[in-house]
């Protein structure tokens, strides 16, 4: 019922084809309100990531987290570099060396994912980044979790509210980010880090559904 | 897209590799990650100011680097903060035992990537300091945003405290001089045209043949505002009313004027902006008595300029005119 | 048109009066008709190197004006050469009594008005001589047409004369080191888009974006032939393979590479394509043993690059070497 | 029934208002083939002509061909300057001081205009350039004297015949100036500077014919 080591890796993997695919949007959207780079770095990232986990083979869920999280920093650069990598150590950190990760420790991992982008990034709900796709996620998550769901089902709802998250963001003035130097004129546009989250949680829970 | 390259994933690299070629004399290069190193480094005592950030903005760094000014650059992707293991590998070869100091522009991809390579140089046992370069007045400042971009006044900053560390200034004297200049220069810059980066494809933003855009960054990122195209009097105006109101210079002060090219505005046109942003601050009783004219801090093939004034003491002036010898400044 | 300019009409003028205030240390400006001059000329018994020709070209050739480099510099109108008056204003504020010798590139143009303005200086008592620069290798050569074009060889010209001026040649060394350099130095360029001449208004010529021109010149004049957009592999290949074989460079060779940007092609790419040709020679065991990379002569806001290889030996190599102080070259 | 300097004042006139009307066609022709400012370069230097002539009223038709030559050479520039500016001075030559042009006056005045330029440049005919108008017009100009013809009717053949000129340059290749640079590519297009040439004259012939 639990997600192994071994789920999570082709959890990123999905991810990775996700971002993969949607590369160019995310470099639309980024181009819009940004300096057009976020599919590429994203892509970039989460390609190294899968080159890593299929030669390191790592053996718990927490070292698969701490290991994309390395490789992330190492390879993304730009703003969503640092703060993709602190959300997936901090999950590592918050799964610890458990096996199996069930739906309590998702919502846990989600939660300090997101509090690691916050306290590098400084941002608010409502500054138009990525929080405003995972705060969402994390509330849902959390609820899923508590009233009894597994890991896929957490992760599924969270997805979904990464999505409504992101596409709220559209109306936004930024306030973080590169999009902050547009002031007014950032508004209109979807935040291409919120997008991206919602992409990876989508596929990592669809991930979890086919395999649950 | 019409670029000279081979394949839009190794432009950096390549252009490394003719850089390394260009200039073996000045600096030598790593690959892997990317940095660019002075020659001579480590140089023994010497504070190791080191900058960089996407690539894209040639000769921004990597042609500051060598004796007087930067002791290494680390190159990112187009357009892209270079990762923390690319600063940390530029820390320890520029590593001399005084210390280093990372000059870094505002913007949160560059924050947050040499403050995460800064923490773990500290775990390493070497003193690191950062200071943060936010110039340009184009960016309404405020602790609830991302603050100010750094933009042209980079370039002074690094000049400058590359003078300082050259004259044997320890850590805290370069860091409290970096600290001291970001705090009397102010820049903006304005745009005919976008960008292309090679992995896009095409250009950054689209802008109609009779508009400019007023405000813009270095980074393909739009302006603050898009305006019909005027005249070169009201564009230097546009730029450097806001600059000059801004920290505020005034009558009597003492500046260096840096006008900058964003890449493909020709030095005809340049000289040009620059004659006229003389004369209006002579109108103004700001005396220019240093000047930079040139594509320093550039944005790929953007045509647009953009002012930079710093306001100028007697140990500025000292330090401006010390020797440089790198491949973008030299005297 | 996209320009930061007032008046097509005063494009030039506008432009030098920035020059001026930019380098008062190096230069000042002389209008009507337009010349600019070193800060010190004449400089006694040293032999005045002077060029000129259309402006659009900058920093050629205003920006070689200083010790060890050009006495003067006689910018036309844009893309036009001088007026004889102008290239006699400079003989005169430059003689020093050790003569003049005029650097000319091979256009039909600026030939004929510098040979005016010899004829009419000869007159006036001055010792003045012609070196005409036609190292173009896109160009065939043939006693039947106007010859090759000047191009980014008079740059070496420029500063290995002006070297050879400063250590104190006279005018008949001058001139005879001038036409060696020109007998072993060769060059070829390439252009992805037109300039635009201010006066017109438009590009120069039209270019589909997955076209380039091969065998350009520096005023927006279409080149040779049209061909689809390349690597940059391939476009240092087209320019390079000309350039070796004309002279011919051969195996074992020490030479000078000088990689110039037509304008807007931002260093990036320039590096990328310098360390191309790098490459290339390296395998054709011609030795690189100097190089300059930048933008040096230029077409406007024309993307594009020239190769230029200069055969050195010894002395041509010291003569590189000297010191020279002017706003674009400086060491 | 000869032309006075004051009528060749006024034929100049009428050629720099020709020059200024067809300024961006003589640019456009040069676009085609050269560097684009044959247009600029011909238009900037009759109106210094005409604004010279106005103040130092020359008493000669010799003496308006040489100020006309002496203004030409220092404000037209490039290749057309230093051609335009030796013929005007070598057929202010030929005209010497006489006051009034009669017809071989002004047939032996355009020969010496051309072999200026010929001296000058080194052109043969066939090689796409002015002097391609310059030479069919000095050829139907000496008929025309011989023939007995006063000065109008000598300029309106020669206006003729270098119009025809002008025209036949187009399927030329050049061999000099900048045209040449393109070889075979400079096929197709009239010559700039021909063309120049065929208007001017046109100019001048028409002031004569409607003066006489
Ligand atoms: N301070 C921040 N806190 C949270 N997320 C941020 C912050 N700054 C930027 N981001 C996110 O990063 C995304 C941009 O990433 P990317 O384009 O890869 O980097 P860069 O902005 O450096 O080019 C934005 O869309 C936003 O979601
Ligand atoms: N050697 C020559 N002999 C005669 N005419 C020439 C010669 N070279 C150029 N021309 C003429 O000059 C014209 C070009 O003049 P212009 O465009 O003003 O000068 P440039 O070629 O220097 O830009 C050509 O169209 C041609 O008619
Ligand atoms: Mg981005
Ligand atoms: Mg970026
Ligand atoms: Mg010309
Ligand atoms: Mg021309």
């Amino acid at each position: 019922m639990g997600c192994t080591a071994h789920d999570v890796i082709v959890a990123l993997r999905s991810a990775a084809a996700v971002v993969a695919e949607h590369r160019d949007e995310l470099i639309r959207l980024d181009r819009a309100i940004g300096d057009a780079d976020h599919g590429e770095n994203m892509d970039r990232g989460f390609r190294a990531v899968v080159a890593k986990v299929d030669t390191a083979a790592p053996e718990t869920p927490g070292a698969v987290l701490k290991l994309t999280a390395t490789v992330l920093i190492s390879t993304v650069g730009g703003a969503s570099g640092p703060l993709y990598g602190t959300a997936f150590l901090r999950a590592a950190a918050a799964v610890s060396d458990v096996t199996e990760l069930d739906g309590p420790t998702v919502a846990k991992a989600l939660r300090a994912g997101m509090e690691g982008v916050i306290a590098r990034g400084r941002a608010a709900t409502g500054d138009k980044t990525m929080v405003d796709a995972l705060a969402p996620a994390v509330e849902a998550a959390k609820s899923a979790a508590e009233a009894g769901e597994g890991p896929a089902k957490v992760l599924s709802v969270a997805a979904d509210a990464a999505h409504q998250g992101a596409q709220a963001t559209e109306p936004l003035v930024a306030r973080k980010g590169r999009a902050s130097y547009l002031g007014e004129r950032s508004a209109g546009h979807i935040d291409p880090g919120a997008r991206s989250t919602a992409l990876i949680l989508s596929a990592i829970a669809e991930t979890a559904r086919s395999r649950q | 897209m019409k670029k000279i390259i081979n394949d839009p994933a190794t432009v950096v690299a390549e252009s490394l590799r003719g850089m390394a070629a260009a200039h073996p004399e000045l600096l030598r290069v790593r690959t892997d990650p990317a940095v660019v190193v002075r020659a001579d480094a480590p140089v023994r005592d010497e504070v190791a100011v080191i900058s960089g950030g996407g690539s894209g903005h040639e000769p921004l760094h990597g042609g500051f680097v060598g004796p007087g000014m930067l002791a290494a650059a680390v190159p990112g992707a187009v357009f892209t903060s270079p990762t923390p293991d690319a600063v940390q590998a530029a820390i320890q070869e520029t590593d001399s035992g005084a210390g280093a100091l990372l000059v870094v522009k505002n913007y949160t991809g560059d924050v947050l990537n040499f403050e995460t390579a800064a923490e773990l140089a500290a775990v390493d046992g070497t003193d690191v300091r950062s200071v943060i370069v936010d110039d340009d007045v184009a960016v309404k400042d405020s602790t609830h945003t991302a603050g100010r971009r750094g933009v042209g006044g980079t370039v002074l900053v690094e000049k400058l405290v590359g003078a300082a560390a050259q004259r044997g200034d320890d850590l805290d004297a370069c860091e409290r001089l970096a600290r001291r200049v970001v705090g009397r220069v102010r820049s903006m810059g304005m745009a005919l045209t976008a960008p292309t980066v090679p992995h896009v494809g095409e250009p950054s933003f689209d802008l109609a043949e009779d508009e400019m855009e007023i405000g813009i960054g270095i980074h393909g990122e739009p302006g603050r505002a898009r305006v019909p195209l005027t005249s070169a009097d009201e564009i230097v105006r546009r730029l450097l009313d806001p600059v000059v109101e801004d920290l505020p210079f005034a009558d009597g002060d003492d500046v260096l004027l840096f006008t900058n090219s964003m890449g493909a505005t020709p030095l005809l046109e340049l000289y040009l902006a620059h004659g006229i942003a003389e004369r209006m601050l002579a109108e103004r009783g700001i005396r220019v008595r240093r000047r930079l004219v040139g594509p320093y801090i550039t944005s790929l093939e953007m045509q647009g300029i953009s002012l930079t004034l710093l306001k100028l003491d007697d140990e500025l002036t000292e330090l401006w005119d010390a020797p440089v010898r790198t491949a973008a400044l030299r005297w």
